[in-house]
């Protein structure tokens, strides 16, 4: 990135001699001997300068493939075949050869950035220590380079965030800290595991250019993995496609996205949502309540009482303002798609729809019910009827309970359901969010990162609330589940009637689940309005700068010349 | 298969738990069924054979009033078994919620459970025995009591840390959104995360017991000479050591067995209990 | 931050007032008359009569009370009813040892314990841990008063290399000092070590296997640092809650080493004035430790906050 | 067997060693335990009394042979006919206090008066039956009595004998005790609470010039295997109290001198008559029970055979120790059982014993307990506290109690108060008219002979009331490094410390 002498070398050559290659890779996670192994005989190799697009189902063992190059699983899993850096047999280096290699030749940017950065350093001690140890810089030069890498990812007041702690960053700002401290020593290899998942499509575009510009000036090889198929086709020169541990099809992105080969491809492609699609299918909103197409006029109308009224609603942290005079309303039977920049203060605007939060000033209303005063005795009853997806799932899961008992609990805390009855309506739930009953028996850090997410959606859906608040309940699902996922939710609500606020920077997926918009930056609401309205016909400048930037399958892949 | 056994199983599967559990059982179960096992009345003095190194007859010596050393060891660990366990366990019961109370609401309980947990520590343990020997009356009862009272603040401030770790964690935060009551949140999501701690503080705090029960003996409030307890056999082989070193050596490699048994049974449990230990 | 430690000040104040009185009730309560101590082998009842009279033991307890507390808020911490001396000075002179023991066995209890602790827990299962436990497991097994006397008996009687007692303020003598306090610092230390590193082990095994762990070993971090730096400041909490605990211990914990080294500290001080019911000692005694508690226990919490982000301190919830 | 001829070492009494003395050096002694208040009118324990012994003379003391001689006093009392007034003749010698302070008549009747009237004296009981004092010129004081007291010698031979400085007393009143003042070999330098109480050669002392060492330094260690420890390593000069199961092997070791003599200190089973449910209550079952002790056994066994069994309260080296004072009952379990079953309980008949709870007397009461159950006694112990034991004693709040006396020289001070109706210590509540008028003709007989007879007659009666069955009797012994001589011990077990010093040959190794 800082070095533009070196001049991007012909790409004929890089494809000739790949500075990744793997071959016959087999991780098996301890526990899985009897099971299939998490990956098994994968080939895999990706050139300088060139940028390799990782699809696949969730839990297709995408992540334990790269993590397993690297020698990044837990312990005592089994990774054998073969996978050479630059020359360099990994598999079986042992912990002291792929020292040498991490962080310097080879950089990671983990999938669940929250639990992924050390909470208890600053995000600027982190971003430093990288490049004193690697590259010997001097505290006020790693510094200065520290903030220089916020800024190219986008984060702006550098200067504050680099003393900030990881927890008071909003998701896509962790994952952006995630994304710098991986570029710091300009590797040979990056391996991004689905790093903007968490990002509004303008960031979003941003970083894609940063890597591809990566890629293209400086011949860093990138393996990124990605459920979004506009993010490959903007992106990748080749791509991969795994299905259940196996690489299905793999070849140039034009051709596999143009004329996939195999079923799985295929049905991938089949389902990803386009942006424009759903409005012209109108299902879901058409089909909603009549609370929905009532649309912006929703607040109050009908007797029931919206199911989250949010007053003039301001949140402070310290000095810094997350949000500033929000009022937004959902109705009951309705989905409100809450999208913006990222650190825009809609995760904190979800966190006090369900009482988690206290709100600097402003009120929240909840079925009628004034939440912002309420101690959490009082609070306590409501909380059935409000539920949240988070958006950092792996953090939201209790490392030490099975997903089953996590899932029994709120059922049993509020339900009648015992026993067997339980039990059955725990599998029921992870069928529901597409996951193999037998789960119910594992710990959170088995699953991976789609499959965790899907157990929250499920904990969520558990008790059938009034309101449900996802915060990006589907940014680590792959395309195909995703759809079946935002399928389930709209059957749900149509059959229960209950509001949803879902935030997300997936146009499309905002498009196909809300009856209305509303578009957040800078803790300010700056739009709102029946979702057809805002996304044809944007008002907010920025809204529009939003419309632009989002990726799309359709666009024409990358050239490849 | 390791995801779906249970903890008790991946414990017996861990050798170091199994062996810790084993021993344990032996040692306690020797203790419990001591008036089978011992050879010999544990007070039966023979003014003919004080201070008899080990022999057939009294394979662990005699003592200084000619009782057999081995029907005394397993009377000991009977005592010392019931009275450090009892105690401990006493101490855990009280402590645990307080602490996890204590870190958890940090505005209106920490403030008054810290300051009295402060306040029982400042205590000396001696005025506290004592104190208390005087109120209730001697008895291994009342001694376990004593100990256990002592125990409390160690345990209580190692869970109301953890608690304060935990409160910030997110998954904490999720169930209380779940809905999940305060008592739920505490023993179900904060506890469970907190007990690699606690299982420590309880294994180290048994032999801490044990050798705190012959302080109190001394005093008369723990077990009545001439029942013997691990504690006052290795306090009072004090002053014999250089003629009789064997009073002093067989109780004390009791005591590190009964250690042992309980810190490997901890150990075992705290990686039955977690699930990620249990995977290596 | 300012109002959160004038408030735990003002919290400090009650708690010390709530262990005096607690104090000052139990040991009334406890049986054994001071006077008739002070009275003598054959004492008579006119005299007992008079020295109740004299200490003020004649009088309503709760009075007695009120009466220590006035003399208290003057400082004045009154006479031991044993020696005559005043307890001031008693305390003062005790004061140097009680601390330099207390945080010199504390040195060696979080240099050995914490070191130990993450040692055996990266080598989880493999000889080190097993060494490691080993030690901690006689650490906790052998009685401190076991301890003392075997090092006595080797390196003051036997080897003649150390002194079996006595204590040499480090103004006369810094050698002289430091070989006096090497056995009683050893043998507390190491009894707490055991402590410390068998916490230390087991958070350190946890934080281990969390995903920044990974993302430190991802970033071609050496061992040593992914384990010292990232890994053992998130084990801070628990190893800060023991340290403080034991700090605490050592302030009045340590009777059993003072005695066998003949240190005059606090721990020995207040068991024998207990013993012989000397009053005002162990009253003016039990305040000063509890003190210390209090002190030890809000710096501990000031450093859960700065070794955790996380955990602000005057925050959290309600 | 591990432990080597005891007895014999026991037997050899030895009360200092001589050898050539160095000047200068200080001697450190290590105490069992923390002395009281250094102050003579309130000092109760015998470990102050160790003190005292190098810093504080008395108008009488002790000699080698448990004789009464002259220290301050310039001869023995002269007791009027009546036996009603006392004249003591004080030496003038050019003897001064510590602080320079001259000795004078004034200055022992402010000290006497001082011991009988400040609130609080423990001497106030001593010399109750003094009635007034007062100097009679420079060099006698002359006391009058209320009553003819036998035992005012011994008395003035212990702390109610000593002699503080009036200066001192002027400038610190009560306080005395934090800077006392007295006339003796060293005064008072520093005190430390239980740690060290430090005296320093004084250069106003009579006889400084037989004086050797510089400094004296006391120091408590409680704990008897780390005061020999401290010994071994050489932290240590001199120790009071060798534990007696180490009495064997310090006697043989090299390095080391054992000093050894009698002493009058006794520990004694009090059992208690007013318990109507308690073996109290039952003579019988009293004398079955001091019938089931063998008191030699229990000396082996408790004491590896280093102390001496005691039958009575009348220690061996008092001048009124005769064969019938001397008589024991002995052992007889057999007659013990038949007295059990005479008495009609039902065996085991169960008894609680409180004991003082130091290893050594734990072990005494296991050994009594064995026995006891011989003869059918159930004995449970307990082992409590002293101050809780003594409050417990007085409430009579105990079946039996063991419990020590550190013994007087005059026999009435380990009689009277144990067995007069309402006696201090008389915690057993015996009771009888002829008894309590026996014991205050004996104290009052100024005649040895008369005196002889009336406890030759008391001393039965004692035993047989078994309100008190007497176990053993200790001996003291003493132990310091072989480069130290001159170092005395007397039957009142104090370490004497005047006249020690390092040895010419150790100080020559030294330098
Ligand atoms: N605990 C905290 N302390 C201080 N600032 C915080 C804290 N939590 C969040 N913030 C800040 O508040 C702002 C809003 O955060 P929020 O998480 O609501 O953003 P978001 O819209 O959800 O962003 P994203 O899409 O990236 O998740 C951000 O700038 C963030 O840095
Ligand atoms: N520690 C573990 N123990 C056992 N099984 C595991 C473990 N980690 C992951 N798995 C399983 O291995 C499979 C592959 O996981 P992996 O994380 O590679 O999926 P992924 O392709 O990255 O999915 P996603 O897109 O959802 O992140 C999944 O089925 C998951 O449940
Ligand atoms: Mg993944
Ligand atoms: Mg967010």
């Amino acid at each position: 990135m800082t070095r533009p002498e070196e001049a991007p070398r012909r790409r004929e050559e890089r494809e000739e001699e790949p500075v990744l290659r793997a071959s016959g890779l087999t991780v098996r996670f301890p526990g899985q001997e009897g099971h299939g192994a998490a990956v098994r005989g994968l080939d895999l190799h990706v050139a300088p300068g060139e940028v390799l697009a990782l699809v696949g189902e969730s839990g297709s063992g995408k992540s334990a493939a790269t993590m397993g190059v690297l020698g990044l699983v837990p312990r005592g899993t089994e990774v054998g075949g073969s996978a050479v850096l630059g020359g360099r047999e990994l598999v079986g280096l042992g912990e002291r050869g792929l020292r040498g290699i991490r962080g310097r030749r080879a950089a990671v940017v983990f999938q669940e950035p929250m639990t992924s950065l050390n909470p208890v350093f600053t995000v600027g001690w982190q971003l430093r220590e990288v490049l004193r140890v690697h590259l010997g810089m001097g505290r006020a030069a790693a510094h200065a380079r520290a903030r220089e890498l916020l800024e190219l990812v986008g984060l702006d007041e550098a200067e504050r965030r680099l003393r900030g702690y990881p927890h008071q960053l909003s998701g896509g700002q962790r994952q952006r800290v995630m994304i710098a401290m991986a570029l710091a020593c300009d590797p040979e290899v990056l391996i991004a595991d689905e790093p903007t998942t968490a990002l509004d499509v303008t960031v979003q575009a941003g970083i894609l250019r940063l890597l591809r510009g990566l890629a293209d000036r400086l011949g860093t090889a990138i393996v990124l993995i990605t459920h979004d198929m506009g993010v490959v086709a903007g992106v990748a020169d080749r791509v991969v496609v795994m299905h259940r541990g196996e690489a299905v099809e793999s070849g140039e992105v034009g051709r596999v996205l143009g004329a996939p080969r195999h079923d799985y491809t295929r049905r991938l492609l089949a389902s990803v949502p386009r942006l424009g699609a759903s409005s012209a299918a109108g299902a879901p909103p058409a089909d909603a309540p009549p609370a929905a197409d009532s649309g912006a006029a929703a607040p109050g109308s009908g007797d029931a009482a919206p199911a989250l009224a949010v007053r003039e609603l301001s949140v402070h942290y310290g000095s810094a303002v997350a949000v500033s005079g929000v009022s937004l309303t959902v109705a009951r039977g309705e989905t409100v798609g809450l999208v913006g920049e990222s650190g825009s203060g809609k995760s904190t605007l979800g966190r006090c729809a369900v009482g988690l939060q206290r709100p600097s000033s402003g009120s929240v209303a909840v079925c009628g019910t004034e939440i912002s005063g309420l101690s959490r005795r009082r609070m306590r009853p409501l909380r059935r009827s409000v539920q949240m997806v988070f958006q950092d799932p792996a953090s939201s899961l209790n490392p030490r309970m099975t997903v089953g008992a996590m899932l029994a609990e709120p059922l049993r805390r509020f339900g009648p359901a015992r026993g067997a009855a339980l039990d059955r309506r725990v599998e029921a739930l992870l069928e529901d969010v597409r996951l193999d009953p037998d789960m119910r028996h594992r710990y959170p850090h088995q699953f991976s990162g789609g499959q965790r997410q899907r157990v929250a959606i499920a904990r969520a859906l558990a008790l059938e609330p009034d309101l449900l608040v996802a915060d990006e309940p589907t940014s680590a699902l792959d395309v195909s589940v995703q759809d079946e996922i935002l399928e389930l939710l709209t059957a749900l609500q149509r059959e229960k009637g209950f509001g949803c606020l879902f935030i997300s920077h997936d146009l499309a997926v905002v498009e196909r689940m809300s009856s209305r918009v509303a578009v957040m930056r800078g803790g300010e609401l700056v739009e709102e309005g029946p979702t057809t309205r805002v996304l044809s016909d944007p008002e907010h400048p920025y809204t529009r700068t939003l419309l632009e930037a989002a990726p799309s399958v359709d666009a024409a892949p990358r050239a490849t010349g | 298969m390791t995801a779906t056994a249970t903890p008790a199983r991946r414990l017996l599967r861990n050798p170091a738990g199994a062996f810790g559990l084993a021993l344990t059982v032996l040692l306690v179960g020797a203790g419990l069924l001591a008036p089978l096992a011992a050879p010999h009345d544990p007070a039966a003095v023979g003014f003919d054979r004080l201070y008899a190194p080990p022999s057939w007859a009294s394979p662990l010596g005699t003592d200084e009033l000619g009782r057999d050393q081995l029907s005394r060891i397993l009377y000991g660990l009977r005592a010392s078994v019931l009275i450090g366990v009892a105690a401990v366990l006493m101490a855990a019961a009280v402590a645990v919620p307080l602490g996890l109370a204590a870190g958890y609401y940090r505005r209106v309980v920490d403030p008054v459970v810290s300051r009295l947990n402060d306040a029982v520590m400042a205590f000396p343990f001696l005025v506290l025995a004592v104190g208390l020997a005087a109120i209730l009356g001697p008895s291994p009862v009342n001694a376990a009591v004593a100990i256990g009272v002592s125990q409390v603040p160690n345990i209580l401030r190692v869970m109301r840390g953890e608690a304060l770790r935990l409160s910030g964690e997110q998954f904490v935060d999720a169930a209380v959104a779940g809905g999940a009551g305060d008592a739920a949140v505490l023993f179900r999501h904060i506890l469970p995360n907190a007990a690699n701690a606690l299982l420590v503080q309880v294994t180290v705090g048994i032999p801490a017991a044990i050798i705190a029960e012959a302080m109190l003996s001394f005093l008369g409030l723990g077990v009545q000479p001439p029942t013997p307890s691990l504690g006052v056999m290795l306090s009072s082989a004090q002053s014999t050591f250089a003629q009789a070193p064997w009073l002093a050596v067989f109780p004390g490699v009791a005591l590190v067995l009964l250690t042992l048994g309980f810190n490997l049974l901890g150990d075992g449990l705290r990686d039955a209990l977690d699930p990620k230990g249990a995977q290596r | 931050m300012v109002r959160y430690l004038l408030g735990r000040l003002a919290q400090a104040a009650l708690t010390l007032l709530l262990v005096s009185a607690a104090v000052f009730a139990g040991l009334r309560a406890m049986p054994g008359d001071p006077a008739v101590l002070l009275a003598g082998e054959d004492p008579d009842p006119e005299t007992v009569a008079q020295i109740r009279a004299e200490l003020g033991l004649d009088r309503p307890v709760p009075v007695q009370y009120l009466v220590w507390l006035g003399r208290m808020a003057r400082l004045d911490f009154g006479e031991s009813v044993r020696t005559g001396l005043p307890v001031s000075d008693t305390l003062l002179t005790r004061l140097p040892v009680t601390l330099e023991l207390a945080l010199l066995s504390l040195l060696v209890a979080a240099v050995v314990g914490v070191l130990a602790g993450v040692a055996a827990a990266v080598r989880q299962g493999r000889p080190t841990d097993w060494a490691a436990n080993a030690g901690a497991l006689l650490g906790l097994s052998v009685p401190n008063f076991w301890l003392g006397l075997m090092g006595v008996l080797l390196f003051a009687v036997v080897l003649g290399w150390l002194p079996a007692s006595g204590y040499v303020p480090p103004s006369e003598s810094l050698t002289g000092n430091l070989a006096g306090m090497l056995m009683p610092a050893l043998v507390l230390g190491t009894g707490l070590a055991a402590v410390v590193m068998r916490q230390t082990r087991s958070s350190m095994i946890e934080v281990l296997g969390s995903d920044y762990i990974r993302t430190a070993r991802a970033k071609g971090l050496s061992p040593a640092r992914v384990v010292l730096v990232h890994g053992l400041r998130n084990s801070m909490v628990t190893v800060l809650t023991i340290l403080g605990l034991q700090l605490g211990a050592l302030i009045s914990g340590a009777v059993v080493t003072e005695q066998i080294f003949v240190l005059a500290g606090f721990g020995n001080l207040m068991v024998e004035s207990v013993f012989t019911r000397d009053l005002p000692v162990v009253q003016a005694a039990v305040l000063v430790t509890a003190a210390g508690y209090v002190l030890v226990n809000l710096a501990v919490d000031v450093c859960y906050s700065l070794v955790d982000p996380r955990i602000r301190i005057q925050g959290g919830r309600s | 067997a591990p432990l080597v001829d005891p007895v014999a070492a026991a037997d050899e009494e030895r009360s200092s060693v001589r050898a050539p003395l160095a000047d200068g050096g200080e001697l450190v002694v290590g105490l069992d335990a923390e002395p009281d208040a250094l102050d003579p009118t309130l000092s109760t324990t015998l470990v102050g009394r160790q003190v005292f012994a190098g810093m504080c003379e008395k108008l009488y003391d002790v000699d080698a042979e448990s004789g009464l001689v002259p220290q301050l006093a310039a001869g023995d009392p002269v007791v009027s006919g009546d036996g009603l007034e006392v004249r003591v003749p004080l030496r003038t010698d050019g003897v001064r206090f510590n602080d320079g302070t001259p000795f004078d008549a004034d200055a022992v009747v402010r000290s006497l008066d001082r011991h009988r009237e400040m609130p609080g004296s423990t001497r106030a009981t001593e010399l109750d039956a003094v009635q007034d004092v007062r100097a009679e010129g420079e060099d006698t004081v002359v006391l009058r009595l209320s009553r003819p007291y036998a035992p005012l010698q011994s008395i003035l031979a212990d702390r109610a004998g000593m002699v503080m400085s009036p200066a001192a007393l002027e400038a610190h009143g009560e306080d005395f005790a934090r800077d006392p003042v007295c006339v003796g070999p060293f005064r008072f330098a520093e005190r430390v609470a239980q740690d060290r109480i430090v005296l320093e050669k004084s250069p106003e002392y009579y006889a400084a010039d037989e004086v050797h060492l510089d400094r004296v330094v006391y120091r408590p260690i409680p704990d008897d295997s780390i005061r020999l420890a401290n010994l071994r390593a050489g932290q240590l000069d001199v120790i009071q109290e060798v534990g007696p199961t180490d009495v064997a092997q310090v006697s043989r070791e090299d390095g080391l001198v054992l000093l050894n003599q009698p002493s009058s200190h006794y520990m004694g089973m009090t059992i208690n008559l007013r318990d109507p449910d308690g073996i109290g209550a039952d003579p019988r079952l009293r004398e079955a029970l001091a019938l089931s002790l063998d008191r030699e056994t229990i000396n082996e066994v408790a004491f590896g055979g280093v102390y001496q069994p005691a039958c009575g309260p009348i220690p061996p080296i008092s001048e009124y120790a005769d064969e019938t004072v001397l008589a024991c009952p002995g052992h007889d379990p057999g007659r013990a059982r038949e007295l059990v079953a005479e008495s009609g309980a039902e065996a085991p008949v169960p008894v609680e014993l409180m004991i003082p709870n130091d290893p050594v007397n734990i072990l005494l009461g296991q050994t009594v307990q064995a026995m006891a159950a011989e003869a059918g006694f159930a004995v449970r112990l307990e082992p409590t506290e002293f101050a809780s034991s003594i409050a417990a004693a007085q409430a009579g709040d105990f079946e039996a109690y063991i419990s020590g006396w550190s013994g007087r020289p005059d026999p009435d001070g380990n009689i009277a108060s144990f067995f007069t109706t309402g006696g201090a210590n008389n915690y057993s509540g015996h009771s009888d008219p002829e008894v309590d008028a026996l014991i205050e003709d004996a104290a009052a007989a100024t005649d040895p002979d008369e005196r002889q007879e009336l406890y030759d007659e008391l001393v039965p009666r004692m035993q047989e009331a078994n309100a008190v069955v007497y176990l053993y009797r200790q001996r003291y012994y003493v132990a310091h490094r072989d480069g130290v001589a001159g170092v005395e011990l007397y039957p009142d077990g104090l370490i004497r410390v005047a006249g020690a010093g390092r040895t010419a040959a150790a100080a020559g190794d030294g330098g």
